[in-house]
């Protein structure tokens, strides 16, 4: 096949590899390893084609590509309608790159209904891809709610201690925020009779739409208030600790690699795209609960005694930068909002691997239970300080590019917000090297602890793609830049009206 | 401009050996480690001294743009390196005094364990250092200021079993980082009003401003942002606290990073943006009273430290100090030459401590060494030159650099001299103590040696010994160095040579320069205060070794607040460290996070289920009821219908 | 009406059901007065007849004692009662001012028999014979409940043979 | 049955008199004539059975019946026109109920298979009953008279009023039926009572002619009074807020095939006499009844469910608070002939709700075993790990009365929802909204119990039977059709509620000024 | 002549004395009969329309209603028999096993 006819199919492939091999682990027999094999290689089919995305992606052009559009259902106007830019395409990558990770970490931790864990985890990932190349509000609302179904039993059925109130808990959280959501895409259905993100963003432009001065601000709250309980925002923000830290390790990295920037992306892609004179108006005290998050949720981190819970706090700080990059309206913002949902992705997945493979080997997260394992797991303590470093935003590591495109962009908007959000530099490596230094400095404290093996083949496999990447990411950012930056900038074209419109009076 | 195009091999051949012994090292042979180290450490240096040959006062920079890096909208800041005479100075030193250090590493890191993470660890700070040095825009210089920052955090908690080291490690970069927030904002004032970072097109839109007169100007707030990254790195008030508590590395990592290069990268990034201070004259009032500040206060804890690194970790600061006070009064190339003799004697006086300290088994504490001359002369020998240089006795190298800017800050103001002289001599004086109390006397440490079976080195007991030539090959050319690198600013040679970067500095102060007769007997009292400062020490640690307790004793709490640092550790924790924790544990996790956030979703929660327990006594299970329910509710139907009809 | 109010004052079931008949008999009295004598003769032999045989049966069968003072339900004193008498006033003053029905006489309307069946069997053919199948389900529903249950597990399984009857339905059938 | 043999000669005799239903008529009761004939063979063929086999014969019968009926359907959809003297109307609006009727009935005879046996109940009145009755709802959906609606409401009511009373060693069972039946005869003379008004105040009892007489403006107290009582009525059928409180204890104590019948069956027919009575009819000032009516049933029903352990009980809450959702649909007509959505969506919703809960319900009964002892919620704990596709079948349809995608619950939802705000019903849908998030939290309580639990060991955990398999598919692909390909049902829908609203309009646009049809 | 109305209050208060039957009494039988004497008095209302209106189907629609009363009754009174079994009760207060 050559590319061309490939390139109109290809979101449909790649979205639905992962159920097709979901649907096909169904009928395997329930040999555990023959599921882990096959469902690690359906992952890493889906991750090769997705590659196909970012190679054929023509990275000057501004609008969607690979787009495929036919009509799903006619009465209520719903399209199956995909379609990704510079920005999606990343996060579609991010998905696919981590799933195959997740496959491997989850080799030896889960023990039973195996076969059931690879189901829901590859329905999950076909769930968050369509959640990046949905087009059609419909459609993204059906795999957006889609995602909950599957996270929230990964969570309660192979979790640990209180995985049930946490599994509720998320998903009642998301349920009720996404819930306005729908509320708003239904108002919009039914002023403009269609389900389709360009149709309504023209026809907002276009000020076609009756009522809608009155209603834009409701509608931008019923969008931002589902985002916002997914990024997590503060003080939105509650579930995703206990959610973290009772998922299994699996679920873990794809909620803070992937489910997270759910959010994030749909602020990007919905809040500033259809409602942009909302968006503006909006953005002061958006940005200040992004600040409070980022400061917030780095001191709250610096204080747990549990390394899931610190990272899972730590997320809240991280995506507050995204946050942040979104509403300061600046190309460099938006750059590095995008920047920072990928290098987060993988950084944050990497540490809760390792965080993982610490459980499966001790049984606890908690960061008393540890202490000098640098001495009996060399290669491990180097591996999560690598990825430390990557979170702590070091330079020439992925996660520096973009908090520091964030904070440049949102200095830019407003310098106090810049100077604000630079102190999460500070704390962010507070909290992170103060966690490493607890778990593996100093002597071995406990007996257990000194002879703990350090990382197998397995593990190794599932690390090094993730360190390879952060390291890429931050030597070689252009790569992603360059793809970023075209749909930037035609997500920030009103913007620039707008505000020649406010300087013309 | 010239493009060199092998001036990108300059950073990334260390980081190459770097890599290739952090992954392949642990399978190695020590031989084999060795060899990559100092040969991807050593090639630099060859490359430097070659580039050097090339180059003179008068030449073009060099640039090279290696690869794009940032590219959004707008902005970007790409791969690309400079080379000018103010960098080619650091690139010496940097290559010449790292690779001495790597050479010396080789003997004193030889039977540890982590050898190939040590070696690692030090190619990779000499990429960083090259990086920063070399960088042509400020996002790169970043970089390698934050990866220095990452070196030094690796290698200070390179013995990471011990809990201080650890914490040391985790301090001084946290400490860093705060000064890197003020680096990070200056950066973005600078993209918002220049909206580039690469110096030159920011220094050519800077140049023509005129100087800002009073007030917080943007250049002023650029410049002192940037002096708020500076003081980090190079440990000014009131950041420096995390130097010496850096000591927990290595001594050559002392030697290297917290004494020769890393920390003078602050003094380099003010000497590089000296078009943003020159216009800033408020920003580089800040910079000289800090670095006056600091190089006396420094000093003064110098004076009763027991810890033979501790004294010369604040001896450092104290230095740093003075090169700031340099800079602060613009006279940056006078800064540059003192870092770079600092660079010589205080490495060498790093190398031989550590030598001493090989020597006795691992001991630092000087209150146990004495009467080592006899026992490790050579070690003697240079340590009694770099002493000498640092002191200020002419004509060693410690003397020119010192001179030169104590006349320059004269001509600023009388108050920076004054506690520039004040500083030599206490300077002076606590050097000379560490000489006696170190090489003079009895051996006072034979008994005790047993007790430290792993402090700085597993050497074990025994007799102290004099290092390995390969330990002491560097020290003699450090030596060498320290005594003759002053001349390299005899008759303002040295400030001739960086004049193309700082031309307008030079032409105003040759202006001012006004008769040679104060700067004759401006030096002359530097050197008396130098030799004041000796005989001082002599006469309390060699003559009478009795005395010092004894005035510690009188001075009472005056000398413990100097010995402990002027509790400065302690009020760091009372007022930042502790309020943090002690505030994020108990007020935002446990009382807004949980207390608050948390708890008003589970009550809400909880409150729905409440009023379902209650609603649910609706449905009693009685008939009746229920057909009251339902006759209640037809006749409100009722009623309301025939409202609506009737009205 | 005084039927009618005696029914809710009786205690005994029995009472109740004599003085529901007095209503049913005087009710047909009225339908004849409005000239309804098919519907009223229906009244008296479906309703009195029938219907109220059936009730008395019933009453007889499971030997109704007296109302026990229980303690009843307070929704259905507080607001049922209300409601009701509110409803039942508001409906009353509609039908007095809203109804604009004039008086009408006294066998104004003609009930004949012929008419009634013209319209029951052409018309309301359709319903007449959907009536016989609401009949059915009554026969049926009235079998399947009635019946004892150990009649139903002997039904079904015949094999076998001994099966206590339920002590307390046996009690409750010879009191 | 002796009056049904009564009367057929007299009937013929009469219909010699008078011009005789032709044919066609005939073909538009044609489901409702098959249902009755199988009900019959069932009754006859009972006592011809051995005992130990009649249970599936019956049922299989019944099943055939259903079956034979439901393609009749389709030839019923031929004839569109009154019959019978304009007693009964086939339209597109009566085809879809009739077949979603009789499918449900269909579907819930196949799951009762398994119940027969367990819970050793006389199959021969069970299934004559469930088609009975199923005759009575098909006859609701098509009636425009209100003494067919009448009779028949009363024909399903009964034989529901029996059905729950069915498991009749069980002290729950017949209190369930004893209260159904008290206040469903309790409802039905307010029903009664509203007709008898509607007919003091129009003079007819034909929908159309009433509907005539409410269009020409001019509308009579007496007809407000009569619309209140009538919705008294339909509202407890369809268990709507604050005519809900029977639900709860009912549905606990009947059979649990059962509960899915009438949670589903008659509640849709109720629904379809609602929109007729409502809309067709031009109901005066029904508009804030209905909106605060579906207000409280959803509040109420959620509320209600979220601290219940019973799974019957709890779906019991749940059918309130979809009656709630559903209303939604109705309030949305607030004029005539605006549009169709809302009828459609209300249709829609009761399809997928009825594909949803019977299928639920199936899985609840074959679950509950023997004198259905397994009902509560510790019961089903680790059901996931026990019996998978049990599980997840439940799942799924718990999911689908969430409202997740690719369920017909969402759609359900959705298209009442969009219904809503299309006809600028902000507030009723943000409380709509709201519910169903509520809503979320008990359902999910289930699943959790399922999947996230240990299970306990004392619950019996039986493979599902091939009849209760077939059941709980059809209920599964119904569900999942509906929540992936909407678009026809809903097309169907529309055009069935068009049908229905134009022949409303047009009674009312012919005669703009007439007085009624009297006098 | 006697004015519809007194028909209609007398209907009226019929229904109003079933509904209250249905509320106050406690014998299931006895709510039962107040049930049908709710119904009789729809009946009146029925006789007195089809007068008012001189439409005979309102004299038909009372012969439905008579035959769904006595269906009603069987199929009512064989559940109370069913319950009295079950429980041994007529009392509806003491029926409440199913509740909350």
């Amino acid at each position: 096949m050559n590319s061309e006819s490939l390139s109109r199919i290809i979101l449909t492939l790649v979205t639905f590899i992962p159920l097709a091999g979901s649907l096909l682990l169904l009928l395997i027999p329930r040999r555990d390893r023959d599921i882990k094999v096959f469902a690690l290689v359906i992952s890493l089919l889906s991750f090769v084609t997705s590659l196909h995305l970012p190679v054929h992606l023509h990275r000057n052009l501004a609008g969607f590509q690979f787009e495929i559009d036919k009509l799903w259902i006619t009465s209520p106007n719903i399209h199956y309608h995909m379609g990704v830019d510079g920005v999606s395409v990343w996060l579609i990558v991010l998905t696919t790159f981590l799933t195959p990770l997740c496959v491997l970490i989850s080799w030896t931790s889960i023990h039973e209904r195996v076969k059931e864990f690879f189901i829901l985890l590859l329905i999950l990932e076909t769930a968050l891809i369509g959640v990046f190349t949905s087009l059609d509000l419909f459609l993204f609302y059906f795999f957006w709610e889609a995602t909950l179904i599957p996270m929230a039993l990964l969570i309660g059925m192979y979790g640990h201690g209180r995985r049930v109130y946490a599994a509720v808990k998320f998903f009642l959280y998301t349920m009720v925020a996404s819930v306005f959501m729908l509320a708003a895409i239904l108002w919009l259905y039914a002023k403009t009779g269609s389900f389709d993100f360009v149709t309504i963003q023209n026809a907002i432009r276009s000020g076609s739409v009756e009522n809608f001065a009155a209603a834009a601000q409701w509608l931008f709250l019923g969008f931002f208030v589902a985002f916002a309980v997914k990024v997590p925002l503060f003080p939105l923000h509650t579930w995703l600790p206990d959610a973290h830290v009772e998922a299994p390790t699996a679920g873990s990295v794809l909620l803070a690699g992937v489910l997270l920037k759910m959010g994030t992306y749909g602020m990007l892609r919905f809040n500033l795209g259809l409602f942009p004179e909302q968006s503006r108006h909006n953005a002061p005290w958006i940005m200040v609960l992004a600040l409070i998050g980022i400061i917030y949720g780095a001191l709250v981190s610096l204080v747990q005694p549990n390394m899931k819970k610190l990272i899972a706090y730590s997320s809240v700080s991280h995506l507050g930068f995204v946050v942040l990059g979104i509403f300061s309206f600046t190309n460099a913002g938006l750059n590095g909002a995008v920047f920072v949902m990928l290098a987060h992705g993988v950084a944050t997945g990497a540490l809760f691997m390792l965080a993982g493979i610490l459980y499966e080997r001790r049984h606890t997260y908690e960061i008393s239970d540890f202490g000098g394992l640098a001495t009996p797991m060399p290669l491990y303590a180097a591996f999560f300080l690598f990825i430390v470093l990557a979170s702590v935003g070091l330079p020439l590591l992925n996660g520096f590019i973009g908090e520091f495109l964030v904070l440049s962009g949102a200095f830019q908007a407003r310098p106090i917000y810049g100077i604000l959000g630079a102190t999460g530099v500070i704390w962010s490596a507070g909290y992170l090297l103060w966690m490493y230094q607890r778990v593996f400095f100093g002597k071995v404290k406990h007996e257990v602890n000194k002879i703990l093996p350090d990382l197998n083949v397995r593990e190794k496999a599932a690390l090094w793609p993730a360190a390879a990447m952060a390291l890429l990411m931050g030597v070689a950012p252009i790569l992603w830049l360059s793809s970023i930056d075209p749909a930037v900038q035609s997500a920030l074209a009103p913007f620039a009206q707008l505000a020649a419109k406010v300087v013309g009076q | 401009m010239t493009p060199n195009p092998y001036l990108w091999l300059i950073p990334v051949l260390p980081l190459a050996g770097a890599a290739i012994n952090g992954f392949f090292g642990r399978q190695s042979s020590k031989k084999a480690i060795s060899t990559i180290a100092l040969v991807f450490c050593g090639a630099p240096f060859g490359l430097a001294l070659w580039i050097a040959f090339g180059f003179s006062s008068a030449a073009a920079p060099y640039y090279f743009d290696f690869a794009h890096w940032i590219r959004a909208g707008s902005f970007q800041a790409d791969f690309s390196f400079y080379l000018d005479q103010l960098s080619l100075v650091m690139l010496l030193v940097v290559t010449g005094v790292g690779f001495l250090i790597h050479i010396y590493s080789v003997g004193y890191m030889w039977d540890d364990d982590g050898y190939y993470r040590f070696m690692s660890y030090m190619n990779l700070f000499m990429f960083f250092m090259l990086t920063l040095v070399l960088a042509k825009n400020y996002l790169l210089m970043f970089i390698g200021w934050e990866g220095v920052g990452l070196a030094s955090y690796l290698l200070i908690g390179y013995w990471f079993t011990k809990d201080s080291a650890a914490a040391a490690g985790k301090k001084a970069f946290i400490v860093n980082r705060i000064g890197d927030f003020g680096f990070l904002i200056a950066l973005f004032l600078i993209i918002r009003h220049f909206g580039s970072l690469d110096f030159t097109a920011v220094f050519d839109k800077i140049q023509p401003l005129q100087p800002e007169t009073t007030g917080a100007g943007l250049l002023t707030s650029i410049g002192l942002l940037l002096m708020v990254g500076a003081a980090g790195k190079s440990a000014q008030i009131p950041l420096y606290v995390w130097l010496p508590d850096a000591m927990e590395g290595p001594t050559p990592v002392s030697a290297l990073i917290h004494a020769a290069t890393m920390v003078t990268a602050g003094v380099y990034m003010v000497a590089r943006s000296h078009v943003i201070f020159e216009r800033a004259p408020g920003a580089l009032m800040v910079v000289a009273i800090v670095g006056a500040l600091t190089a006396l206060f420094a000093a003064t804890i110098g004076i009763a430290q027991t810890d033979i690194k501790k004294v010369l970790a604040y001896s450092t600061i104290s230095q740093l100090g003075y090169m700031f006070m340099a800079c602060g009064v613009a006279a940056f190339s006078a800064g540059i030459f003192h870092l770079m003799t600092h660079a010589f004697f205080k490495g060498l006086l790093f190398l031989a401590a550590g030598s001493v300290i090989h020597g006795i088994g691992g001991e630092q504490d000087m209150r146990k060494m004495g009467g080592l001359r006899q026992y490790m002369p050579w070690t003697f020998l240079t340590m009694g030159i770099a002493t000498l240089a640092i002191a200020g006795i002419p004509p060693l190298a410690g003397f020119w650099s010192k001179d030169e800017i104590l006349w320059k800050a004269y001509n600023a103001s009388w108050v920076y001299w004054l506690i520039g002289i004040v500083t030599a001599f206490i300077t002076s004086f606590y050097m000379f103590r560490l000489l006696y109390m170190t090489f003079f006397g009895d051996y006072r440490g034979a008994a005790t040696v047993n007790s430290h079976p792993h402090n700085d080195h597993g050497h074990g007991p025994g007799e102290p010994h004099e290092s390995p030539w390969g330990m002491l090959d560097p020290l003699v050319i450090l030596a060498v160095l320290s005594v003759v690198g002053g001349f390299a600013g005899y008759g303002n040679r040295f400030e001739h040579f960086l004049a193309p970067v700082f031309q307008a500095g030079v032409a105003e102060l040759a202006q001012e320069a006004a008769g040679t007769g104060t700067e004759h007997l401006l030096m002359g009292a530097s050197i008396f205060v130098a030799l004041l400062g000796w005989g001082l020490a002599y006469l309390l640690y060699y003559r009478l070794p009795q005395l010092p307790a004894r005035i510690a004793t009188n001075l009472g709490s005056l000398y413990r607040a100097v010995a402990n640092k002027y509790y400065v550790d302690e009020l760091y924790a009372i007022l930042f460290v502790q309020p943090v924790v002690d505030g994020s544990a108990t007020i935002l996790w446990k009382g807004v996070d949980e207390g608050v956030i948390d708890a008003t979703v589970n009550n809400s929660a909880d409150s729905a289920r409440h009023v379902s327990d209650n609603l649910r006594h609706m449905q009693s299970g009685n008939l009746r009821s229920y057909a009251g329910w339902v006759a209640a509710g037809g006749a409100v139907v009722i009623a309301y219908m025939i409202w609506m009809g009737v009205r | 009406m005084a039927g009618a109010v005696n029914l809710l004052v009786q205690r005994h079931p029995i009472n109740s059901a004599l003085s529901l008949v007095v209503v049913m008999a005087s009710l047909a009295g009225e339908y004849l007065l409005l000239g309804a004598e098919f519907v009223a003769a229906v009244q008296v032999i479906v309703y009195a007849g029938a219907i109220m045989v059936l009730f008395v049966f019933t009453v007889m069968l499971l030997n109704a004692g007296e109302e026990a003072r229980s303690g009843g339900s307070r929704v259905a004193i507080l607001l049922g009662i209300p409601g009701v008498v509110m409803g039942a006033v508001l409906v009353a003053w509609t039908l007095l001012h809203h109804s604009n029905t004039q008086a009408v006489s006294i066998g104004a309307l003609p009930g004949d028999p012929r008419d009634i069946a013209r319209l029951l069997f052409h018309d309301f053919l359709l319903p007449f014979e959907v009536t016989s199948i609401l009949i059915l389900i009554a026969i049926m529903g009235a079998v399947v409940l009635a019946s004892r249950p150990e009649d139903i597990a002997r039904h079904h399984h015949s094999q076998s043979t001994e099966k206590e009857a339920p002590e307390f339905v046996a009690s409750g059938k010879e009191r | 049955m002796s009056l049904l043999a009564h009367s057929l000669p007299a009937l013929f005799a009469q219909a010699q008199a008078f011009t005789p239903p032709s044919g066609s008529e005939y073909m538009r009761i044609l489901p409702e004539l098959v249902l009755s004939v199988f009900g019959m063979i069932v009754m006859f063929v009972d006592p011809l059975l051995d005992e130990n086999r009649s249970q599936k014969s019956l049922g299989t019968i019944a099943l055939i019946g259903a079956l034979a009926a439901l393609a009749s359907t389709f030839f019923t959809a031929q004839y569109p026109g009154s019959a019978f003297w304009n007693m009964v109307r086939v339209d597109g609006f009566s085809v879809f109920f009739h077949f979603l009727v009789i499918a449900i009935a269909a579907v819930v005879i196949l799951s009762s298979y398994e119940y027969m046996a367990v819970q050793r109940i006389r199959a021969g009145e069970y299934y004559g009953l469930i088609l009975f009755g199923t005759v009575g709802m098909c006859l609701m959906s098509s009636a425009v008279e209100l003494v067919l609606i009448f009779i028949a409401l009363e024909i399903s009511s009964i034989s529901t009023y029996v059905l729950a009373g069915f498991r009749r060693h069980e002290a729950s069972s017949s209190e369930s039926s004893l209260k159904y039946f008290l206040l469903g005869s309790f409802a039905t003379a307010f029903f009664l009572y509203g007709v008898a008004l509607m007919f003091g105040a129009t003079g007819s009892t034909n929908i159309d002619a009433i509907s005539h007489a409410l269009h020409s403006g001019n509308v009579p107290v007496l007809a407000y009074v009569a619309v209140a009582l009538m919705f008294v009525g339909l509202g407890f059928k369809v268990a709507s807020a604050p005519f809900h409180v029977w639900t709860p204890d009912v549905y606990e104590g009947a059979p649990a095939p059962i509960v899915g019948l009438m949670s589903t069956g008659p509640k849709a027919a109720a629904f379809a006499v609602l929109l007729r009575v409502m809309f067709e009819i031009n109901a005066p000032g029904r508009f804030w009844l209905i909106w605060v009516s579906a207000a409280l049933s959803m509040t109420l029903g959620n509320l209600g469910a979220l601290v219940q352990d019973n799974v019957k009980r709890l779906l019991a809450y749940s059918s309130i608070a979809h009656a709630g959702y559903l209303l939604i649909g109705f309030a949305v007509l607030r004029d005539f002939g605006t549009s169709t959505l809302g009828v459609s969506a209300a249709m829609f919703y009761t399809a997928a709700y009825a594909a949803t809960n019977v299928g639920a319900f199936a899985v609840v009964s074959h679950f509950a075993n023997a004198g259905e002892k397994y009902v509560t919620l510790e019961d089903y704990a680790g059901l996931g790990r026990r019996s998978p596709m049990l599980a997840a079948t439940l799942a799924f349809f718990l999911m689908s009365l969430i409202g997740i995608p690719i369920t017909g619950g969402f759609f359900a939802k959705f298209y009442v929802l969009s219904a809503a705000l299309k006809a600028d019903l902000v507030g009723l849908t943000i409380i709509g909204v709201l519910n169903s998030a509520v809503g979320a939290y008990y359902y999910l309580r289930i699943i959790v119990m399922m999947y996230m639990r240990e299970p306990r060991g004392e619950v019996p955990v039986t493979s599902a039977p091939p009849a209760t398999a077939l059941a709980i598919a059809v209920c599964v692909l119904a569900t999942l059709y509906l929540g992936v390909f909407p678009g026809r049902v809903l097309d169907l829908a529309t055009q069935s509620a068009s049908q229905l609203l134009r022949s409303a309009t047009t009674i009312g646009a012919t005669l703009p000024s007439s007085t009624g049809p009297a006098q | 002549m006697v004015p519809l109305t007194y028909y209609l209050l007398l209907s009226g208060i019929l229904f109003t004395c079933g509904v209250l039957g249905f509320l106050i009494k406690r014998n299931i039988i006895t709510i039962f009969m107040s049930i049908e004497l709710m119904l009789n008095g729809v009946n009146l209302s029925f006789v007195a329309f089809a007068a008012h209106w001189h439409a005979l189907s309102g004299q038909v629609f009372v012969f439905f209603v008579m035959v769904v009363a006595a269906a009603e009754a069987a199929v009512g009174l064989a559940i109370i028999i069913a319950v009295y079994r079950t429980r041994e009760t007529l009392n509806v207060d003491q029926v409440n096993l199913l509740k909350l």
